[in-house]
Protein backbone atom coordinates (compact mmCIF):
# COMPACT_ATOMS: atom_id res chain seq x y z
CA UNK A 1 0.00 0.00 0.00
CA UNK A 2 2.56 2.90 1.35
CA UNK A 3 4.54 1.35 -1.98
CA UNK A 4 1.42 2.01 -4.21
CA UNK A 5 1.43 5.48 -2.71
CA UNK A 6 5.00 6.08 -3.17
CA UNK A 7 5.31 5.03 -7.09
CA UNK A 8 1.56 7.19 -7.45
CA UNK A 9 3.59 10.12 -5.62
CA UNK A 10 6.71 9.66 -7.58
CA UNK A 11 4.70 9.37 -10.74
CA UNK A 12 3.18 12.93 -10.03
CA UNK A 13 5.76 14.70 -9.12
CA UNK A 14 7.68 13.43 -12.42
CA UNK A 15 4.49 14.64 -14.46
CA UNK A 16 4.52 17.99 -13.30
CA UNK A 17 8.35 18.50 -13.57
CA UNK A 18 7.95 17.11 -17.13
CA UNK A 19 5.20 19.27 -17.35
CA UNK A 20 6.66 22.23 -16.06
CA UNK A 21 9.72 21.57 -18.88
CA UNK A 22 6.75 21.24 -21.75
CA UNK A 23 5.75 24.77 -20.02
CA UNK A 24 8.88 26.53 -20.09
CA UNK A 25 9.72 25.31 -23.45
CA UNK A 26 6.36 26.33 -25.02
CA UNK A 27 6.22 29.72 -23.17
CA UNK A 28 9.73 31.11 -23.91
CA UNK A 29 9.48 33.82 -20.74
CA UNK A 30 11.94 32.57 -18.21
CA UNK A 31 11.64 36.38 -16.54
CA UNK A 32 8.05 36.50 -16.19
CA UNK A 33 7.26 36.17 -12.30
CA UNK A 34 3.48 35.45 -13.31
CA UNK A 35 3.70 32.95 -16.15
CA UNK A 36 6.52 30.90 -14.15
CA UNK A 37 3.49 31.32 -11.41
CA UNK A 38 0.83 30.25 -13.76
CA UNK A 39 3.31 27.55 -14.96
CA UNK A 40 3.47 25.51 -11.60
CA UNK A 41 -0.16 26.00 -10.61
CA UNK A 42 -0.87 24.65 -14.76
CA UNK A 43 1.59 21.24 -14.16
CA UNK A 44 0.28 20.72 -10.97
CA UNK A 45 -3.52 21.19 -11.95
CA UNK A 46 -2.95 19.06 -15.15
CA UNK A 47 -0.86 16.22 -12.90
CA UNK A 48 -4.02 16.72 -10.54
CA UNK A 49 -6.41 15.99 -13.23
CA UNK A 50 -4.66 12.93 -14.75
CA UNK A 51 -4.22 11.18 -11.32
CA UNK A 52 -8.48 12.55 -11.05
CA UNK A 53 -9.21 10.91 -14.08
CA UNK A 54 -7.38 7.44 -13.27
CA UNK A 55 -4.59 7.29 -15.75
CA UNK A 56 -1.70 8.04 -13.58
CA UNK A 57 -0.49 4.83 -14.44
CA UNK A 58 2.58 3.65 -16.56
CA UNK A 59 1.45 4.13 -19.58
CA UNK A 60 1.00 7.77 -18.94
CA UNK A 61 4.31 8.40 -17.14
CA UNK A 62 6.29 5.67 -18.91
CA UNK A 63 9.26 6.34 -16.07
CA UNK A 64 11.50 2.97 -16.86
CA UNK A 65 11.10 3.02 -20.43
CA UNK A 66 13.06 6.41 -20.68
CA UNK A 67 16.62 5.53 -21.24
CA UNK A 68 16.28 3.05 -23.45
CA UNK A 69 13.35 4.52 -25.91
CA UNK A 70 16.07 7.05 -27.41
CA UNK A 71 18.71 4.61 -28.43
CA UNK A 72 15.05 2.80 -29.83
CA UNK A 73 13.66 5.67 -31.26
CA UNK A 74 17.38 6.07 -33.67
CA UNK A 75 17.51 2.86 -34.92
CA UNK A 76 13.51 3.47 -35.66
CA UNK A 77 14.44 6.67 -37.56
CA UNK A 78 16.65 4.67 -39.97
CA UNK A 79 14.22 1.87 -40.25
CA UNK A 80 11.80 4.69 -41.32
CA UNK A 81 13.65 5.73 -43.69
CA UNK A 82 14.79 2.47 -45.67
CA UNK A 83 11.15 1.41 -45.33
CA UNK A 84 10.40 4.90 -47.38
CA UNK A 85 12.73 4.61 -49.95
CA UNK A 86 10.87 0.91 -50.92
CA UNK A 87 7.38 2.70 -50.73
CA UNK A 88 8.08 6.20 -52.37
CA UNK A 89 9.50 3.64 -55.40
CA UNK A 90 6.56 1.95 -55.42
CA UNK A 91 4.72 5.21 -55.67
CA UNK A 92 6.76 6.31 -58.65
CA UNK A 93 7.61 3.03 -60.37
CA UNK A 94 5.28 3.45 -63.88
CA UNK A 95 4.07 -0.43 -62.91
CA UNK A 96 3.23 -1.02 -60.17
CA UNK A 97 4.50 -4.45 -58.13
CA UNK A 98 2.08 -4.44 -55.31
CA UNK A 99 1.50 -7.97 -53.05
CA UNK A 100 -0.13 -6.93 -50.36
CA UNK A 101 -0.16 -9.75 -47.57
CA UNK A 102 -1.66 -9.83 -44.40
CA UNK A 103 0.48 -11.52 -41.64
CA UNK A 104 0.47 -12.19 -38.26
CA UNK A 105 3.22 -11.79 -35.35
CA UNK A 106 3.15 -11.97 -31.75
CA UNK A 107 3.48 -9.40 -29.09
CA UNK A 108 5.41 -10.74 -26.71
CA UNK A 109 5.69 -7.42 -24.46
CA UNK A 110 4.62 -7.65 -21.51
CA UNK A 111 2.63 -3.97 -20.64
CA UNK A 112 0.47 -2.17 -22.42
CA UNK A 113 2.84 0.61 -23.57
CA UNK A 114 5.25 -1.84 -25.03
CA UNK A 115 2.12 -3.78 -27.03
CA UNK A 116 1.66 0.16 -28.30
CA UNK A 117 4.96 1.39 -28.78
CA UNK A 118 5.49 -2.37 -30.97
CA UNK A 119 2.46 -2.07 -33.19
CA UNK A 120 2.98 2.05 -33.57
CA UNK A 121 6.27 1.12 -35.16
CA UNK A 122 5.65 -1.49 -37.25
CA UNK A 123 2.93 1.61 -38.29
CA UNK A 124 5.55 3.71 -38.57
CA UNK A 125 7.67 2.01 -40.99
CA UNK A 126 5.77 2.23 -44.00
CA UNK A 127 5.37 -0.54 -45.74
CA UNK A 128 3.52 -1.87 -42.53
CA UNK A 129 0.20 -1.12 -41.26
CA UNK A 130 -0.37 -2.79 -37.70
CA UNK A 131 -4.55 -3.69 -38.72
CA UNK A 132 -5.40 -5.62 -35.24
CA UNK A 133 -3.83 -5.97 -31.90
CA UNK A 134 -5.73 -8.59 -30.62
CA UNK A 135 -4.48 -10.01 -27.15
CA UNK A 136 -1.18 -10.48 -28.49
CA UNK A 137 -1.48 -10.93 -31.72
CA UNK A 138 -0.37 -8.53 -34.21
CA UNK A 139 -2.51 -8.62 -37.65
CA UNK A 140 -0.49 -6.55 -40.36
CA UNK A 141 -1.01 -5.49 -43.50
CA UNK A 142 2.57 -5.46 -45.63
CA UNK A 143 2.53 -3.60 -49.25
CA UNK A 144 4.72 -6.20 -50.47
CA UNK A 145 6.15 -9.53 -50.19
CA UNK A 146 9.81 -8.09 -49.08
CA UNK A 147 8.26 -5.48 -46.87
CA UNK A 148 5.91 -8.75 -44.80
CA UNK A 149 9.27 -9.97 -43.54
CA UNK A 150 8.22 -11.49 -40.42
CA UNK A 151 12.15 -11.80 -39.12
CA UNK A 152 12.50 -8.49 -39.05
CA UNK A 153 9.31 -7.36 -38.10
CA UNK A 154 9.94 -9.84 -34.72
CA UNK A 155 13.22 -8.59 -34.25
CA UNK A 156 12.16 -4.67 -34.00
CA UNK A 157 9.52 -6.46 -31.35
CA UNK A 158 12.89 -7.89 -29.22
CA UNK A 159 13.99 -4.62 -29.72
CA UNK A 160 10.87 -3.65 -28.19
CA UNK A 161 10.87 -6.06 -24.84
CA UNK A 162 14.43 -5.28 -24.38
CA UNK A 163 13.76 -1.32 -24.08
CA UNK A 164 10.53 -2.80 -21.74
CA UNK A 165 13.02 -5.58 -19.74
CA UNK A 166 15.35 -2.81 -18.93
CA UNK A 167 12.42 -1.29 -16.95
CA UNK A 168 11.46 -2.31 -13.82
CA UNK A 169 11.78 -5.50 -12.05
CA UNK A 170 8.39 -5.28 -10.83
CA UNK A 171 6.78 -5.70 -14.20
CA UNK A 172 6.63 -9.68 -13.51
CA UNK A 173 3.47 -8.85 -10.86
CA UNK A 174 1.79 -6.05 -12.95
CA UNK A 175 1.89 -8.77 -15.72
CA UNK A 176 -0.18 -11.18 -13.20
CA UNK A 177 -2.45 -8.69 -12.22
CA UNK A 178 -3.37 -7.57 -15.38
CA UNK A 179 -3.96 -10.98 -16.82
CA UNK A 180 -6.88 -11.92 -14.52
CA UNK A 181 -8.46 -8.76 -15.37
CA UNK B 1 34.94 33.22 -41.64
CA UNK B 2 34.41 29.40 -40.14
CA UNK B 3 30.73 30.69 -39.04
CA UNK B 4 29.99 32.07 -42.47
CA UNK B 5 31.32 28.53 -43.96
CA UNK B 6 28.88 27.19 -41.40
CA UNK B 7 25.89 29.21 -42.33
CA UNK B 8 26.63 28.57 -45.61
CA UNK B 9 26.34 24.39 -45.09
CA UNK B 10 23.44 24.78 -42.82
CA UNK B 11 21.90 26.77 -45.44
CA UNK B 12 22.44 23.74 -48.12
CA UNK B 13 21.30 21.54 -45.54
CA UNK B 14 18.10 22.97 -45.09
CA UNK B 15 17.71 23.22 -48.77
CA UNK B 16 18.47 19.74 -49.27
CA UNK B 17 15.81 18.72 -46.37
CA UNK B 18 13.35 20.72 -47.50
CA UNK B 19 13.36 19.81 -51.23
CA UNK B 20 13.72 15.97 -50.35
CA UNK B 21 10.79 16.38 -47.94
CA UNK B 22 8.68 17.87 -50.21
CA UNK B 23 9.37 15.17 -52.79
CA UNK B 24 8.32 12.49 -50.01
CA UNK B 25 5.13 15.33 -49.42
CA UNK B 26 4.12 14.90 -53.14
CA UNK B 27 5.14 11.04 -53.43
CA UNK B 28 2.75 10.36 -50.36
CA UNK B 29 -0.06 12.23 -51.81
CA UNK B 30 0.49 10.58 -55.09
CA UNK B 31 0.67 7.27 -53.80
CA UNK B 32 -2.66 7.97 -51.65
CA UNK B 33 -4.06 8.54 -55.80
CA UNK B 34 -2.61 6.03 -57.33
CA UNK B 35 -2.98 2.70 -55.45
CA UNK B 36 -5.26 0.30 -55.84
CA UNK B 37 -7.19 -0.32 -52.25
CA UNK B 38 -7.77 1.31 -48.99
CA UNK B 39 -5.50 -0.80 -47.15
CA UNK B 40 -2.50 0.00 -49.81
CA UNK B 41 -3.50 3.76 -49.90
CA UNK B 42 -2.73 3.88 -46.05
CA UNK B 43 1.03 3.35 -46.77
CA UNK B 44 1.24 5.90 -48.95
CA UNK B 45 -0.14 8.24 -46.66
CA UNK B 46 2.44 6.96 -43.83
CA UNK B 47 5.15 7.74 -46.11
CA UNK B 48 3.85 11.68 -45.74
CA UNK B 49 3.34 11.33 -41.78
CA UNK B 50 6.82 9.83 -41.45
CA UNK B 51 9.60 11.07 -43.75
CA UNK B 52 7.45 13.84 -45.56
CA UNK B 53 6.52 16.12 -42.43
CA UNK B 54 9.98 14.72 -40.50
CA UNK B 55 12.32 16.06 -43.12
CA UNK B 56 10.50 19.49 -43.81
CA UNK B 57 10.46 19.99 -39.80
CA UNK B 58 14.22 19.25 -39.86
CA UNK B 59 14.70 21.63 -42.38
CA UNK B 60 12.94 24.29 -40.56
CA UNK B 61 15.27 23.39 -37.45
CA UNK B 62 18.16 24.29 -39.39
CA UNK B 63 16.44 27.46 -40.29
CA UNK B 64 15.29 28.18 -37.20
CA UNK B 65 18.96 30.10 -36.64
CA UNK B 66 19.99 28.38 -33.84
CA UNK B 67 16.50 30.01 -31.82
CA UNK B 68 15.83 27.28 -29.05
CA UNK B 69 12.22 27.97 -28.57
CA UNK B 70 11.70 27.62 -31.89
CA UNK B 71 13.54 24.36 -32.20
CA UNK B 72 11.66 22.66 -29.31
CA UNK B 73 8.20 23.76 -30.79
CA UNK B 74 9.15 22.29 -33.87
CA UNK B 75 10.30 19.22 -32.04
CA UNK B 76 7.28 19.06 -29.88
CA UNK B 77 5.45 19.05 -33.03
CA UNK B 78 7.39 16.30 -34.62
CA UNK B 79 7.30 14.36 -31.45
CA UNK B 80 3.35 14.79 -31.21
CA UNK B 81 3.01 13.83 -34.72
CA UNK B 82 5.63 10.61 -34.00
CA UNK B 83 2.98 9.91 -31.60
CA UNK B 84 -0.79 10.42 -33.66
CA UNK B 85 0.07 9.52 -36.93
CA UNK B 86 0.54 6.22 -36.72
CA UNK B 87 -2.57 5.78 -34.10
CA UNK B 88 -4.82 7.62 -36.77
CA UNK B 89 -3.68 5.13 -39.48
CA UNK B 90 -4.29 2.29 -37.37
CA UNK B 91 -7.59 3.42 -35.92
CA UNK B 92 -8.76 3.78 -39.53
CA UNK B 93 -7.16 0.72 -40.80
CA UNK B 94 -8.80 -1.24 -37.99
CA UNK B 95 -12.20 0.42 -37.91
CA UNK B 96 -11.73 -0.79 -41.93
CA UNK B 97 -11.14 -4.19 -40.56
CA UNK B 98 -13.30 -4.53 -38.47
CA UNK B 99 -16.13 -2.40 -40.42
CA UNK B 100 -15.39 -6.00 -43.18
CA UNK B 101 -13.48 -3.94 -46.12
CA UNK B 102 -11.39 -6.86 -47.37
CA UNK B 103 -8.25 -6.30 -48.35
CA UNK B 104 -6.41 -6.64 -52.21
CA UNK B 105 -4.23 -9.52 -51.88
CA UNK B 106 -1.49 -11.10 -53.49
CA UNK B 107 0.68 -10.22 -56.60
CA UNK B 108 -2.58 -10.40 -59.02
CA UNK B 109 -4.70 -8.43 -56.39
CA UNK B 110 -7.75 -10.34 -56.23
CA UNK B 111 -10.42 -9.59 -53.93
CA UNK B 112 -10.09 -11.31 -50.49
CA UNK B 113 -12.70 -12.28 -48.63
CA UNK B 114 -11.46 -12.54 -45.11
CA UNK B 115 -11.82 -9.58 -43.51
CA UNK B 116 -13.77 -9.63 -40.27
CA UNK B 117 -12.67 -13.13 -39.07
CA UNK B 118 -11.39 -11.48 -35.54
CA UNK B 119 -14.46 -12.07 -33.82
CA UNK B 120 -17.03 -15.04 -34.55
CA UNK B 121 -17.21 -15.07 -31.29
CA UNK B 122 -18.45 -11.48 -31.05
CA UNK B 123 -21.05 -10.59 -33.44
CA UNK B 124 -22.37 -11.15 -36.62
CA UNK B 125 -19.95 -11.36 -39.32
CA UNK B 126 -21.79 -11.54 -42.44
CA UNK B 127 -24.26 -8.87 -40.75
CA UNK B 128 -20.96 -6.12 -40.76
CA UNK B 129 -19.35 -7.80 -44.02
CA UNK B 130 -22.42 -7.27 -46.02
CA UNK B 131 -22.21 -3.39 -44.63
CA UNK B 132 -18.67 -2.70 -45.46
CA UNK B 133 -19.03 -4.19 -48.97
CA UNK B 134 -22.13 -1.64 -49.55
CA UNK B 135 -20.15 1.18 -48.38
CA UNK B 136 -17.06 -0.20 -49.89
CA UNK B 137 -18.25 -0.88 -53.24
CA UNK B 138 -19.65 2.09 -54.76
CA UNK B 139 -16.93 2.41 -57.46
CA UNK C 1 -11.25 -3.31 -23.66
CA UNK C 2 -8.31 -4.85 -25.29
CA UNK C 3 -9.49 -3.48 -29.03
CA UNK C 4 -8.42 -0.53 -28.49
CA UNK C 5 -5.19 -0.59 -26.83
CA UNK C 6 -3.32 1.16 -28.81
CA UNK C 7 -5.84 4.32 -28.87
CA UNK C 8 -5.84 3.74 -24.96
CA UNK C 9 -2.10 3.97 -23.94
CA UNK C 10 -1.50 7.33 -26.50
CA UNK C 11 -4.84 9.07 -24.73
CA UNK C 12 -2.93 8.08 -21.60
CA UNK C 13 0.26 9.97 -22.88
CA UNK C 14 -1.12 12.72 -24.32
CA UNK C 15 -3.71 14.12 -21.99
CA UNK C 16 -1.63 15.54 -19.76
CA UNK C 17 0.51 17.60 -22.16
CA UNK C 18 -2.73 18.76 -24.09
CA UNK C 19 -4.32 20.08 -20.89
CA UNK C 20 -0.95 21.65 -20.40
CA UNK C 21 -0.89 23.06 -23.88
CA UNK C 22 -5.32 24.86 -23.41
CA UNK C 23 -3.84 26.07 -19.62
CA UNK C 24 -0.79 27.56 -22.56
CA UNK C 25 -2.87 29.12 -24.45
CA UNK C 26 -5.02 30.24 -21.65
CA UNK C 27 -2.41 32.59 -19.91
CA UNK C 28 -0.36 33.53 -22.89
CA UNK C 29 -3.32 35.34 -24.05
CA UNK C 30 -1.46 38.79 -24.41
CA UNK C 31 1.71 37.35 -25.59
CA UNK C 32 0.41 35.31 -28.30
CA UNK C 33 -2.42 34.14 -30.10
CA UNK C 34 -5.24 32.33 -28.15
CA UNK C 35 -7.19 33.46 -25.32
CA UNK C 36 -10.03 32.26 -23.40
CA UNK C 37 -12.47 30.89 -26.10
CA UNK C 38 -9.40 28.64 -27.54
CA UNK C 39 -8.22 28.08 -24.40
CA UNK C 40 -11.57 26.41 -23.25
CA UNK C 41 -12.35 24.44 -26.48
CA UNK C 42 -8.47 22.79 -26.03
CA UNK C 43 -9.37 22.14 -22.73
CA UNK C 44 -11.91 20.51 -23.21
CA UNK C 45 -10.27 18.32 -26.35
CA UNK C 46 -8.59 16.60 -23.60
CA UNK C 47 -11.72 15.67 -22.50
CA UNK C 48 -13.70 14.77 -25.53
CA UNK C 49 -10.30 12.39 -26.56
CA UNK C 50 -10.39 10.83 -23.02
CA UNK C 51 -14.44 10.29 -23.40
CA UNK C 52 -13.00 8.42 -27.59
CA UNK C 53 -10.78 6.28 -25.69
CA UNK C 54 -12.52 5.32 -22.61
CA UNK C 55 -16.26 5.96 -23.22
CA UNK C 56 -18.41 8.39 -22.43
CA UNK C 57 -19.89 6.59 -18.97
CA UNK C 58 -16.17 6.67 -17.45
CA UNK C 59 -15.52 10.22 -18.28
CA UNK C 60 -19.14 11.12 -17.21
CA UNK C 61 -17.94 9.35 -13.79
CA UNK C 62 -14.84 11.60 -13.06
CA UNK C 63 -15.96 14.74 -14.53
CA UNK C 64 -19.88 14.51 -14.05
CA UNK C 65 -22.23 16.73 -16.05
CA UNK C 66 -23.62 17.99 -12.63
CA UNK C 67 -20.67 19.73 -12.01
CA UNK C 68 -20.63 21.66 -15.14
CA UNK C 69 -23.42 23.86 -15.10
CA UNK C 70 -21.32 25.53 -12.00
CA UNK C 71 -18.10 26.26 -13.95
CA UNK C 72 -20.43 28.01 -16.71
CA UNK C 73 -21.46 30.19 -14.10
CA UNK C 74 -18.17 30.67 -11.89
CA UNK C 75 -17.06 31.77 -15.14
CA UNK C 76 -19.55 33.96 -16.35
CA UNK C 77 -19.65 35.48 -12.96
CA UNK C 78 -15.70 36.27 -13.39
CA UNK C 79 -16.19 37.71 -16.75
CA UNK C 80 -18.96 39.84 -14.78
CA UNK C 81 -17.73 40.47 -11.51
CA UNK C 82 -14.46 41.90 -12.95
CA UNK C 83 -16.53 44.30 -15.21
CA UNK C 84 -19.00 45.09 -12.70
CA UNK C 85 -15.76 45.54 -9.96
CA UNK C 86 -13.98 48.12 -12.49
CA UNK C 87 -17.53 50.13 -12.38
CA UNK C 88 -17.23 49.89 -9.27
CA UNK C 89 -14.24 51.52 -9.18
CA UNK C 90 -14.64 54.52 -10.71
CA UNK C 91 -14.35 53.43 -14.24
CA UNK C 92 -16.69 52.13 -17.23
CA UNK C 93 -18.05 48.39 -16.97
CA UNK C 94 -14.92 46.42 -17.63
CA UNK C 95 -12.48 48.68 -17.38
CA UNK C 96 -9.79 47.64 -16.60
CA UNK C 97 -7.43 50.87 -15.84
CA UNK C 98 -9.05 51.25 -12.31
CA UNK C 99 -8.11 48.04 -11.24
CA UNK C 100 -4.48 48.88 -10.38
CA UNK C 101 -3.92 52.78 -11.48
CA UNK C 102 -0.82 53.15 -9.97
CA UNK C 103 0.84 50.76 -12.05
CA UNK C 104 3.50 51.69 -15.03
CA UNK C 105 3.39 48.05 -16.58
CA UNK C 106 -0.94 48.44 -17.00
CA UNK C 107 -0.39 45.94 -14.06
CA UNK C 108 -4.40 46.95 -13.70
CA UNK C 109 -4.88 45.75 -17.93
CA UNK C 110 -3.17 43.08 -16.98
CA UNK C 111 -4.95 41.61 -14.01
CA UNK C 112 -8.21 42.28 -15.49
CA UNK C 113 -7.47 40.84 -18.95
CA UNK C 114 -6.32 37.97 -16.78
CA UNK C 115 -9.40 37.61 -14.73
CA UNK C 116 -11.87 38.00 -18.01
CA UNK C 117 -10.00 35.54 -20.12
CA UNK C 118 -10.31 33.03 -17.09
CA UNK C 119 -13.58 32.79 -17.00
CA UNK C 120 -14.17 32.98 -20.69
CA UNK C 121 -11.88 29.54 -20.33
CA UNK C 122 -14.09 28.07 -17.44
CA UNK C 123 -17.34 28.71 -19.19
CA UNK C 124 -16.39 27.82 -23.11
CA UNK C 125 -14.88 24.92 -21.29
CA UNK C 126 -17.87 23.80 -19.32
CA UNK C 127 -20.22 24.66 -21.89
CA UNK C 128 -17.91 22.51 -24.93
CA UNK C 129 -18.54 19.77 -22.56
CA UNK C 130 -21.81 19.99 -21.70
CA UNK C 131 -22.57 20.13 -26.09
CA UNK C 132 -20.22 16.94 -26.42
CA UNK C 133 -22.06 15.42 -23.75
CA UNK C 134 -25.51 15.59 -24.52
CA UNK C 135 -24.48 14.99 -28.18
CA UNK C 136 -22.23 12.04 -27.40
CA UNK C 137 -24.05 10.45 -24.39
CA UNK C 138 -27.06 9.96 -26.00
CA UNK C 139 -28.85 6.68 -25.81
CA UNK C 140 -27.12 4.34 -28.60
CA UNK C 141 -30.81 2.47 -28.44
CA UNK C 142 -32.19 5.93 -30.48
CA UNK C 143 -33.06 4.66 -33.68
CA UNK C 144 -31.57 7.35 -35.93
CA UNK C 145 -27.89 6.67 -35.51
CA UNK C 146 -27.56 6.22 -38.90
CA UNK C 147 -28.21 9.65 -40.75
CA UNK D 1 12.85 32.24 -49.21
CA UNK D 2 12.79 30.39 -52.50
CA UNK D 3 12.66 27.46 -50.68
CA UNK D 4 9.46 28.34 -48.19
CA UNK D 5 7.57 28.95 -51.22
CA UNK D 6 9.00 25.44 -53.17
CA UNK D 7 7.85 23.38 -50.22
CA UNK D 8 4.55 25.58 -49.56
CA UNK D 9 3.49 24.98 -53.17
CA UNK D 10 4.56 21.77 -53.08
CA UNK D 11 3.12 20.79 -49.80
CA UNK D 12 -0.50 22.79 -51.22
CA UNK D 13 0.22 20.68 -54.58
CA UNK D 14 0.32 17.32 -52.12
CA UNK D 15 -3.15 18.66 -50.40
CA UNK D 16 -5.09 18.90 -54.11
CA UNK D 17 -3.95 15.10 -54.98
CA UNK D 18 -4.94 14.38 -51.70
CA UNK D 19 -8.41 16.14 -51.74
CA UNK D 20 -8.82 14.63 -55.44
CA UNK D 21 -8.60 11.32 -53.49
CA UNK D 22 -11.26 12.33 -50.54
CA UNK D 23 -13.62 13.28 -52.97
CA UNK D 24 -13.14 10.23 -55.21
CA UNK D 25 -13.46 7.78 -51.94
CA UNK D 26 -15.13 5.29 -52.86
CA UNK D 27 -15.44 4.11 -49.35
CA UNK D 28 -15.58 6.11 -45.96
CA UNK D 29 -12.44 4.64 -44.96
CA UNK D 30 -10.23 6.40 -48.16
CA UNK D 31 -11.99 9.83 -47.30
CA UNK D 32 -11.21 9.67 -43.72
CA UNK D 33 -7.67 8.79 -43.92
CA UNK D 34 -7.46 11.72 -47.20
CA UNK D 35 -9.08 14.18 -44.64
CA UNK D 36 -5.99 12.82 -42.35
CA UNK D 37 -3.87 13.15 -44.75
CA UNK D 38 -4.84 16.68 -45.99
CA UNK D 39 -4.30 17.78 -42.32
CA UNK D 40 -0.82 16.93 -41.86
CA UNK D 41 -0.14 18.73 -44.89
CA UNK D 42 -1.85 21.46 -43.23
CA UNK D 43 0.37 21.23 -39.83
CA UNK D 44 3.56 21.40 -42.46
CA UNK D 45 1.51 24.35 -44.60
CA UNK D 46 1.08 26.16 -40.89
CA UNK D 47 4.89 26.12 -40.21
CA UNK D 48 5.95 26.96 -43.72
CA UNK D 49 3.92 30.29 -43.87
CA UNK D 50 5.08 31.05 -40.24
CA UNK D 51 8.93 30.83 -41.67
CA UNK D 52 7.49 32.27 -44.42
CA UNK D 53 5.78 35.27 -42.86
CA UNK D 54 8.37 35.18 -40.19
CA UNK D 55 5.98 34.75 -37.24
CA UNK D 56 6.76 31.50 -35.30
CA UNK D 57 3.65 32.20 -33.73
CA UNK D 58 2.42 29.99 -35.92
CA UNK D 59 3.73 27.08 -34.25
CA UNK D 60 1.52 27.15 -31.83
CA UNK D 61 -1.06 26.78 -34.47
CA UNK D 62 0.32 24.11 -36.27
CA UNK D 63 0.25 22.33 -32.66
CA UNK D 64 -3.10 22.95 -32.48
CA UNK D 65 -4.02 21.92 -35.68
CA UNK D 66 -1.98 18.62 -34.87
CA UNK D 67 -4.59 17.67 -31.34
CA UNK D 68 -7.57 18.52 -33.97
CA UNK D 69 -6.53 16.09 -36.85
CA UNK D 70 -5.75 13.47 -34.11
CA UNK D 71 -8.93 14.31 -32.37
CA UNK D 72 -11.08 14.68 -35.37
CA UNK D 73 -10.12 11.56 -36.89
CA UNK D 74 -11.01 9.32 -34.13
CA UNK D 75 -14.48 11.12 -33.47
CA UNK D 76 -15.35 10.92 -37.03
CA UNK D 77 -14.17 7.03 -37.02
CA UNK D 78 -16.05 6.61 -33.85
CA UNK D 79 -19.10 8.16 -34.96
CA UNK D 80 -19.56 6.68 -38.89
CA UNK D 81 -17.37 3.45 -37.74
CA UNK D 82 -19.27 1.95 -35.17
CA UNK D 83 -22.07 4.18 -35.16
CA UNK D 84 -22.13 5.20 -31.39
CA UNK D 85 -19.84 6.71 -29.28
CA UNK D 86 -20.59 4.76 -26.39
CA UNK D 87 -17.97 2.43 -24.39
CA UNK D 88 -18.50 -1.00 -26.07
CA UNK D 89 -18.30 -0.10 -29.35
CA UNK D 90 -18.31 -3.50 -31.24
CA UNK D 91 -21.27 -4.96 -29.09
CA UNK D 92 -23.48 -2.32 -29.94
CA UNK D 93 -22.60 -1.45 -32.83
CA UNK D 94 -23.26 -4.97 -33.75
CA UNK D 95 -26.64 -5.02 -31.94
CA UNK D 96 -27.35 -1.75 -33.94
CA UNK D 97 -27.10 -3.41 -37.06
CA UNK D 98 -28.71 -6.43 -36.25
CA UNK D 99 -31.76 -4.28 -34.95
CA UNK D 100 -31.64 -1.89 -37.77
CA UNK D 101 -31.68 -4.39 -39.96
CA UNK D 102 -35.20 -5.55 -38.97
CA UNK D 103 -35.72 -1.98 -38.30
CA UNK D 104 -34.76 -0.65 -41.34
CA UNK D 105 -38.10 -0.09 -43.08
CA UNK D 106 -39.41 2.58 -40.28
CA UNK D 107 -36.11 4.35 -40.66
Amino acid sequence: MVKFLISIAGRFIVLSLALMVIWLLLSGYFDKTTLLVFGVFSALLCAWLTLHMGILDDDSVPLSVMPGIFFYWLWLFIEIGKSNFIVAMQVWSPKMSLSPQMIRVKAHQISDSGKATYANSITLTPGTVSVDLLGEDILIHALTEDLADVSAIEDMGRKVCRVESTMHPNLKTKAKEGGGA
Amino acid sequence: MMGERMDSFIHYASLFLFAAGSFFVITGALGLLRFPDFYTRMHASGVTDTLGADLILWGMILQADGDWLLIAKLLIIMLFLMFTSPVSTHSIAHAAWVGGLNPLLGKDLKHSDIAPDRDETKSAPEAQSADGQHEGGTE
Amino acid sequence: MMGHLILRVVIKLLFAPILLFGLYVQFHGDYGPGGGFQAGVIFASAFILFALGFGIKETQKRLPPTVLPFFMVFGLLLYALTGVLGLFMGGNFLDYYVLAPDSHHNAGQHIGILLVEFGVGVAVFSAMMTIFYFFAGREPEIHDADW
Amino acid sequence: MIMYVAATIAVIVAIVIALARAILGPSLYDRVLAGNAVGTKTILLLGLMGFLTGRPEFLDIALLYALMNFIATIAILKFFGYRTMSPQMRDISSRLRNGHNDGGADG
